[in-house]
């Protein structure tokens, strides 16, 4: 591509600030609400619970009164694999998901999916998901529906979208007003918007205006299980060498990478 | 031609084979694909034309500034105001109102107990019968048994509740006691006039926490989490000081595990140590002219706060302590924070002055980074409601919860006081009550007494949005809008200053609801003579456009109108006159300092169980929604079963392994719950999330866990007579 | 009654006493088509399967059963492109074991997905780079290779054979079979290696990645390799349990030595491959990854070291040993033994693979995921089993399958 | 699986990979149509023989 083009690809992501994140799960809330996030009267078993942002609660494992505990919130890390290759994308059998290189966004055709559960079986996060139910809304609750998202039926598996419909109305709202861009703070996701903290951090990685450009280049600054070569394009940033530790699996006598 | 079987199954495989190459089962692929893309049961969302309306949350006494997104005229979601100025922010709670108000818990229109069934009625019927009661209660001068609980204290709404009483004739208005009342009390204290503290943490270089749920969700937690945040940034120093390692001490540069309960005699033995080292002097402030009583406090405090006493009474080290004293001393703003958890339970007054004190000898008032002072705001000026000689004479009665007078002098409300009034009388002193913004038959401690008490009470008058507890058991219930469907002026802070937001509705009210500022002008009206007198509005709309004047344009711009002159401006310079009063005649009167223990004897309750609070549990009068139960973690409510977090080592002592079932035990009552091992909390104490097991609302919160308020009984504060119990004794079996 | 149906020459049970066993069947079949209804109509829900185990018993059931049914394809690549020709006497009970291995795997996939009614789109929106695609389209086609193997033999049975057209097809196919079963031989070779390579791409989950050839990991020719080595094990096992039942010899000892022999020398090279790839994922792919062998079998319930020492010491080793040495396939104690193990192994192989893959955690702050199965799942498992022995018994009874039959029990 | 399928594109892997497919279907395919008209040419050859 020619130097200066206009339609230079995005490569959308997040760093999170997990000094400040408090793990109030106000991303969790936001999120759901946006995305139609199904729900259901039991959700205590979190094997069967949908949220595709999903915050852990971490602990460094030393007693009383050493321990200490840290929330990090999981959404999809929209892996970019090598050139695109992400660990669920190249397996799904039917092209369901796939990886875009105009954003870097790993989408989901709810419709498409037929429920073979391979890319959960590939996603080394848990941040896919699986409709093991009807979702259903009582009475009266499906007026909170969000019309830019369409809701999941059983069967499919759904995860993060990274808001990618929010993306598609800020370039129409572009497009109206006769722009060919959009300004960093016209794409946000639900999380990244809600965060009470200022926690989550999003825009394009490879725009060295962004705050997520510098961001990622912080030396406390890592990703979760990069060693896999997963490549994912959510950062996460803890001056606690414990949590960053926790990133990623290391041999006993391995430093944690800085 | 003969059919045979022969030709007939050769009939059949023709057909077969011919269906086969048919594009039939083809098209039949592809349609029962489709259909499975557009099952009926799955809802699709109506399209339409998205709008955002800007409005204030009222769900907690933040009153942040959000913003509503609509599809035509259906909310669909709350997200955060795209503004830096205002109070703009939300939390869990806030982003779920959505959920809130289409919840299938909402009271859909005015309900009537009849024979212990609900059955519906209108408004007028609902006003028309409150007023009958009213009316006969007064005829047999009787008008001082009727009272009120308000969820809030401040805004036009509990204003009318209390104007109704004044006029109507009872001296029994109650409000629902938060921290903020003792907050309060320790500034009239020691400055003469009720200031609220706003904490300036986002300037500060170092903040020490006793036990504040900075980011569990004390005070405004939006705007909590924004400025902790900012300290983040800056690289400043926050310390917690809390028996349990919370959020806001996981947080925190360095935790300091005390033993609850003694966080106030850790403040005085840091006071001690400061005027030890005359490390106020330090401080660059005129501490002789603006301060009195320092030498009695000073003498008082190096008897009995020596630091070695206060390790042995706190359990923190000697060496913490002198090295916190000294960073908090170094600090250039250093501040302290008071008031347990998110502030809920008022909490003890010494404990909160003594931690205010370090405050005092930092010199931080009314200092970037330190402790600002509000005054209350005044905007509500109305002419006083006419009384007539029923009224007259009704209001001169004694307060039935015997606040501001005698050992509780201090206080003007005392909620907490009110079973004990109830259950030790015959008959009820109460004939009608109205509760209104508060769901006091959960949130109040020892809930079993809670209930005996106001079961008595012959006639409950609800005003609940909800089925909640409370609701459940009144005898009429007059269901107020959801605050996204009504205007309502809401008190909150904008920055360090006070201000006043406009609630506005986003929705026309879905339900058959009324608005209780406008149920309190009908029975008012209907009344008649001096109350309908001094209710002359036409509604509440009236009301409050009256009221605001010309904030409303304000408020209509930019949701808050700031109140400039509400901001205390004592030693901001030399030539300032307040002074901060160490020890005075009303502090004596208080008998400083004691600090309540927890109930229950040591010997048969071995353990110590404290509540927490935690941002995606709602314990107040607003509670869950779907969406934030489903963000409570398994280790807090597994199916229905609530965990209470163990240290392993006191578990392995009682046998108990993690998730194993036990029987809970404290003087107030028994639950079966299950144990999760933590190591974020000291041997011997135990805790449990409040907010949990509602009997009322949905079926998506309803039976989930146990209300901790079943388990702890209040502890009167000898100083103030609030509710200061932090927690109680207990002991766990395993079943 | 149905002796007009009944090949000629043979000898088999009463149709009264045929149809007791067939309703005792029908009934196991029964319980697992109630299972299956219940997942289709109320859904997954109905598994104990959850977000961390997306792949389960069935996956697992599948693994193993086309495993199982290797047989089918690599004594027909024996006989009809090595050119082994005694395994004519085994070849059609292969292929009938295969069909039945690989009808019950399709089947369960039908359960398993969760939108069953959209599972076409696998082909019509076929992901090439997706193993899982390459599964479903060699095994589809492998499917329709095994129905033509199969179909001969159906036209074999005398009423059919009667008609001309069946007849002369029947001669046809078995004239060409070879095409077909080099066919099937080369479709089998990939899918074997598809399934191993379902689990062996999979890099965000190092319990179960391997490095490889190409595209292929390691695991995809291990599969293909323990399938080829145990497919033929299962058909000496149920050609062996077939006579027990009937109580009659029906093939004869030196073609099972020699399918037992070539079985034998494929495990134990197996084996030492397996060894070789154990080894080289614990030394050298695992640490670059940040872990240890031991991490995987140590912290949970179940999967301990045993259960690599049984794979590849107990059911690998030992049958292997056994099978390659003449004494041991001599002693009919042990030969059944090593013949048992050896299925047992690679089912083994294909539960680790899919069950502890899940199983393991791969984030620092999980934990390890037990499951159990629910009795829906377990009983769509058996479903293709009483389905198994419903074919096989009526294939039994009405087709010429076993051709020394006749020879080995005269009838008088 | 077919070129006029909007997944498509003409790369390498979807010929090597469709075009394995579409060999062995061949084969199948082939094999099978060359049977059965073998089969159907001689048993109604067979048939007007009088052979039966």
């Amino acid at each position: 591509m020619s130097k200066g083009s206009k339609h230079k690809d995005k490569k959308f992501g997040m760093v999170i600030d997990l000094d400040k994140c408090t793990g109030c799960g106000a991303c969790m809330v936001a999120c759901m609400s946006e995305n139609n996030v199904p729900f259901k009267e039991n959700e205590s078993n979190k094997l069967d619970s949908i949220t595709w942002m999903r915050v852990y609660k971490l602990e460094n494992g030393k007693s009383f009164p050493d321990a200490d505990i840290c929330f990090l919130p999981r959404p999809c890390m929209h892996c970019e694999g090598d050139h695109g290759h992400a660990p669920c994308v190249s397996v799904c059998p039917a092209i369901a998901t796939d990886y875009d290189h105009k954003t870097g966004i790993v989408s989901q055709i709810y419709t498409r999916c037929f429920g073979c559960r391979y890319c959960m079986a590939a996603c080394p996060y848990h941040a896919r998901y699986f409709n093991w139910w009807d979702p259903v809304w009582p009475e009266g609750m499906e007026k909170l529906l969000n019309p830019n998202v369409s809701p999941r039926m059983r069967g499919v598996v759904e995860k993060c979208s990274f808001c990618h419909h929010r993306y598609q109305l800020a370039l129409d709202k572009a497009y109206a007003d006769g722009r060919d861009k959009i300004e960093e703070d016209e794409y946000q996701t639900a999380c990244t918007q809600a965060c009470p903290a200022n926690a989550i951090i999003f825009g394009d990685l490879d725009n060295k205006k962004h705050a997520v450009y510098s961001l990622k280049k912080n030396p406390n600054t890592f990703r979760l299980l990069e060693r896999l070569g997963t490549n994912p394009k959510v950062y996460y940033h803890s001056s606690r060498e414990w949590v960053r530790r926790a990133g990623d699996n290391y041999l006993k006598h391995e430093t944690t990478k800085a | 031609m003969k059919i045979d079987r022969r030709s007939f199954l050769s009939l059949g495989a023709g057909a077969t084979a011919g269906l086969a190459f048919s594009p039939l089962p083809w098209k039949l692929m592809d349609d029962s694909s489709i259909w499975t893309q557009n099952w009926p049961w799955v809802p699709v969302p109506t399209d339409g034309e998205a709008s955002y309306v800007d409005t204030v949350c009222s769900l907690c006494p933040g009153g942040c500034g959000i913003t509503i997104r609509k599809i035509d005229d259906r909310v669909v979601k709350a997200e955060k105001k795209d503004s830096d100025n205002a109070n703009s922010g939300i939390c869990i709670l806030g982003l779920s109102s959505p959920q809130l108000l289409y919840s299938p818990s909402r009271i859909k229109t005015p309900l009537k107990k009849i024979e212990g069934k609900w059955v519906k009625i209108s408004v007028k019927e609902a006003v028309a019968e409150i007023a009958e009661k009213l009316k006969d209660l007064r005829k047999d001068k009787l008008s001082h048994t009727l009272a009120c609980i308000s969820g809030s204290s401040s805004g036009t709404v509990p204003a009318l509740f209390e104007r109704f009483l004044k006029a109507y004739g009872s001296p029994n208005f109650i409000t629902v006691p938060s921290v903020k009342d003792v907050y309060k009390l320790v500034f009239s204290l020691s400055l003469g006039s009720p200031y609220v503290p706003v904490f300036d943490i986002a300037n500060s270089d170092f903040v020490v926490s006793f036990g504040t749920g900075l980011l569990d969700g004390w005070g405004n937690p939006a705007q909590a989490f924004k400025a902790h945040s900012i300290l983040k940034d800056n690289k400043k120093k926050l310390i917690q000081i809390e028996a349990r390692l919370s959020n806001t001490a996981a947080k925190a540069d360095k935790w300091i595990p005390i033993k609850p309960g003694t966080e106030g005699v850790l403040a005085l033995g840091m006071a001690n140590i400061i005027i030890e080292k005359r490390l106020y002097l330090n401080k660059n402030i005129l501490f002789d002219s603006v301060t009195e009583g320092f030498e009695e406090f000073k003498a008082l405090v190096a008897k009995d706060y020596s630091v070695k006493a206060v390790a042995e009474i706190t359990g923190v080290k000697q060496e913490d302590i002198t090295a916190l004293v000294e960073d908090f001393m170094k600090a250039q703003s250093p501040v302290a924070l008071f008031g347990r958890g998110e502030g809920t339970i008022p909490g003890s007054l010494h404990e909160m002055m003594a931690v205010n004190f370090l405050n005092a000898l930092a010199g931080n008032f009314n200092k970037a980074g330190g402790v600002h002072l509000l005054s209350d705001n005044s905007y509500i000026n109305w002419t006083e409601p006419i009384l007539d000689d029923t009224a007259y004479y009704g209001i001169n009665k004694k307060r039935l919860d015997g606040a501001g007078d005698g050992k509780y002098f201090l206080a003007k409300h005392l909620l907490n006081r009110l079973p004990e009034v109830l259950n030790s009388s015959e008959t009820s002193p109460i004939n009608m009550l109205f509760v209104t913004d508060s769901n006091p038959f959960y949130t109040m401690a020892d809930t079993k007494l809670v209930r005996e008490a106001f079961e008595k009470i012959p006639f409950i008058v609800s005003f609940s949005s909800y089925m909640d507890e409370t609701a459940s058991m009144a005898d009429i219930i007059l269901p107020n809008h959801f605050f996204l469907e009504r205007y309502q002026d809401v008190v909150a802070t904008c920055g360090l200053k006070p201000a006043v937001g406009l609630s506005k509705p986003v929705v026309n009210p879905i339900f058959d609801t009324i608005h209780s500022g406008d149920a309190v002008i009908f029975i008012a009206k209907a009344l008649g003579g001096t109350i309908a007198e001094s209710f002359a509005w036409d509604d509440y709309k009236a009301c409050l456009d009256e009221t605001l004047e010309a904030k409303k344009d304000i408020m209509d711009k930019e949701l808050f109108w700031v109140d400039e002159s509400g901001v205390f401006n004592a030693f901001a310079d030399a030539e300032s006159s307040g002074k901060f009063e160490f020890i005075n005649d009303k502090i004596r009167q208080t008998k400083p300092y004691t600090f309540v223990e927890a109930e229950g004897e040591k010997k048969q309750y071995p353990l110590t169980l404290i509540r927490f609070d935690s941002m995606r549990i709602a314990s107040g009068y607003t509670a869950n929604s779907p969406f934030m139960t489903k963000t409570v973690a398994d280790t807090v409510i597994k199916e229905n079963d609530i965990f209470v977090e163990i240290n392993p080592k006191t578990a392995a002592e009682y046998n108990l392994t993690d998730g194993s079932k036990a029987l809970l035990t404290t003087p107030k009552g028994k639950a079966q719950v299950r144990v999760h091992l933590y190591e974020g909390i000291m041997q011997g104490i135990i805790s449990m999330p409040s907010g949990l097991g509602h009997s009322g609302y949905d079926n998506y919160l309803a039976g989930k866990g146990i209300n901790i308020n079943e388990l702890i009984g209040q502890i009167e504060d000898p100083a103030s007579g609030f509710d200061a119990a932090w927690g109680i004794r207990a002991v766990l079996v395993r079943v | 009654m149905d002796s007009a149906l009944i090949p000629k020459g043979v000898k088999r049970c009463s149709l009264g006493r045929f149809s007791l066993w067939m309703i005792a069947l029908t009934a196991i079949l029964l319980w697992g088509v109630i299972a299956m209804l219940l997942c289709w109509f109320k859904g997954l829900n109905q598994t104990n399967m959850n977000d961390a185990y997306g792949f389960a018993l069935w996956i697992w059931a599948d693994l193993a059963v086309i495993a199982l049914g290797g047989g089918a394809f690599f004594t027909g690549f024996l006989k009809y492109i090595v050119g082994k020709d005694e395994l004519k006497n085994i070849i059609n009970y292969a292929v009938v074991i295969g069909v039945v291995c690989y009808v019950s795997a399709l089947l369960i996939l039908a359960i398993d997905v969760g939108q069953p009614l959209r599972s076409w789109f696998i082909f019509w929106h076929a992901n090439v780079h997706s193993m899982l695609t390459e599964v479903a389209f060699c095994l589809s086609c492998y499917l329709v290779v095994l129905i033509i193997e199969f179909l001969p033999l159906l036209f074999e049975n005398p009423k059919l054979d009667r008609k001309p057209f069946f007849h002369h097809l029947s001669h046809n196919m078995h004239e060409i079979m070879a095409i077909f079963a080099a066919t099937g031989a080369f479709l089998s070779f990939f899918h074997q290696g598809s399934l191993g390579g379902v689990s062996g791409v999979l890099f965000g989950r190092p319990f179960a990645f391997r490095e490889g050839l190409f595209i292929w990991p390691w695991t995809f020719f291990l599969f293909t390799w323990s399938a080829a080595a145990c497919g033929p094990c299962f058909t000496i096992l149920i050609t062996r349990i077939t006579e027990k039942i009937a109580k009659k010899k029906l093939v004869k000892d030196n073609v099972i030595d020699l399918l037992a022999k070539i079985s034998g020398w494929m495990l134990g090279t197996y084996i030492i491959a397996k060894i070789f790839d154990t080894w080289y994922w614990a030394a050298y792919t695992l640490p670059k990854q940040g872990f240890s062998l031991i991490d995987f079998y140590s912290n949970n319930p179940f999967y301990g070291i045993w259960i690599l020492i049984v794979e590849i010491f107990v059911c690998g080793i030992i049958p292997a040993v056994i099978l390659i040495s003449s004494k041991g396939r001599k002693n009919k104690r042990l030969f059944m033994t090593a013949i048992i193990l050896a299925v047992i192994g690679v089912c083994i192989n294909r539960w680790v693979m899919v069950m502890q893959t899940m199983a393991a955690p791969v984030m620092t702050f999980e934990d390890w995921f037990m499951y159990y199965p629910s009795w829906q799942e377990v009983a769509t498992t058996i479903l293709p089993v009483a389905f198994g022995a419903i074919f096989i018994s009526f294939a039994y009874r009405y087709l010429p399958i076993f051709p020394q039959e006749s020879e080995l029990n005269p009838i008088d | 699986m077919f070129p006029f399928c909007f997944e498509w594109v003409w790369d390498m892997s979807h010929i090597v990979f469709m075009g394995g497919l579409w060999y062995a279907l061949g084969i199948v395919g082939a094999g099978l149509t060359y049977c059965i008209v073998k089969a159907a040419k001689e048993s109604s050859d067979n048939h007007s023989n009088g052979d039966h």
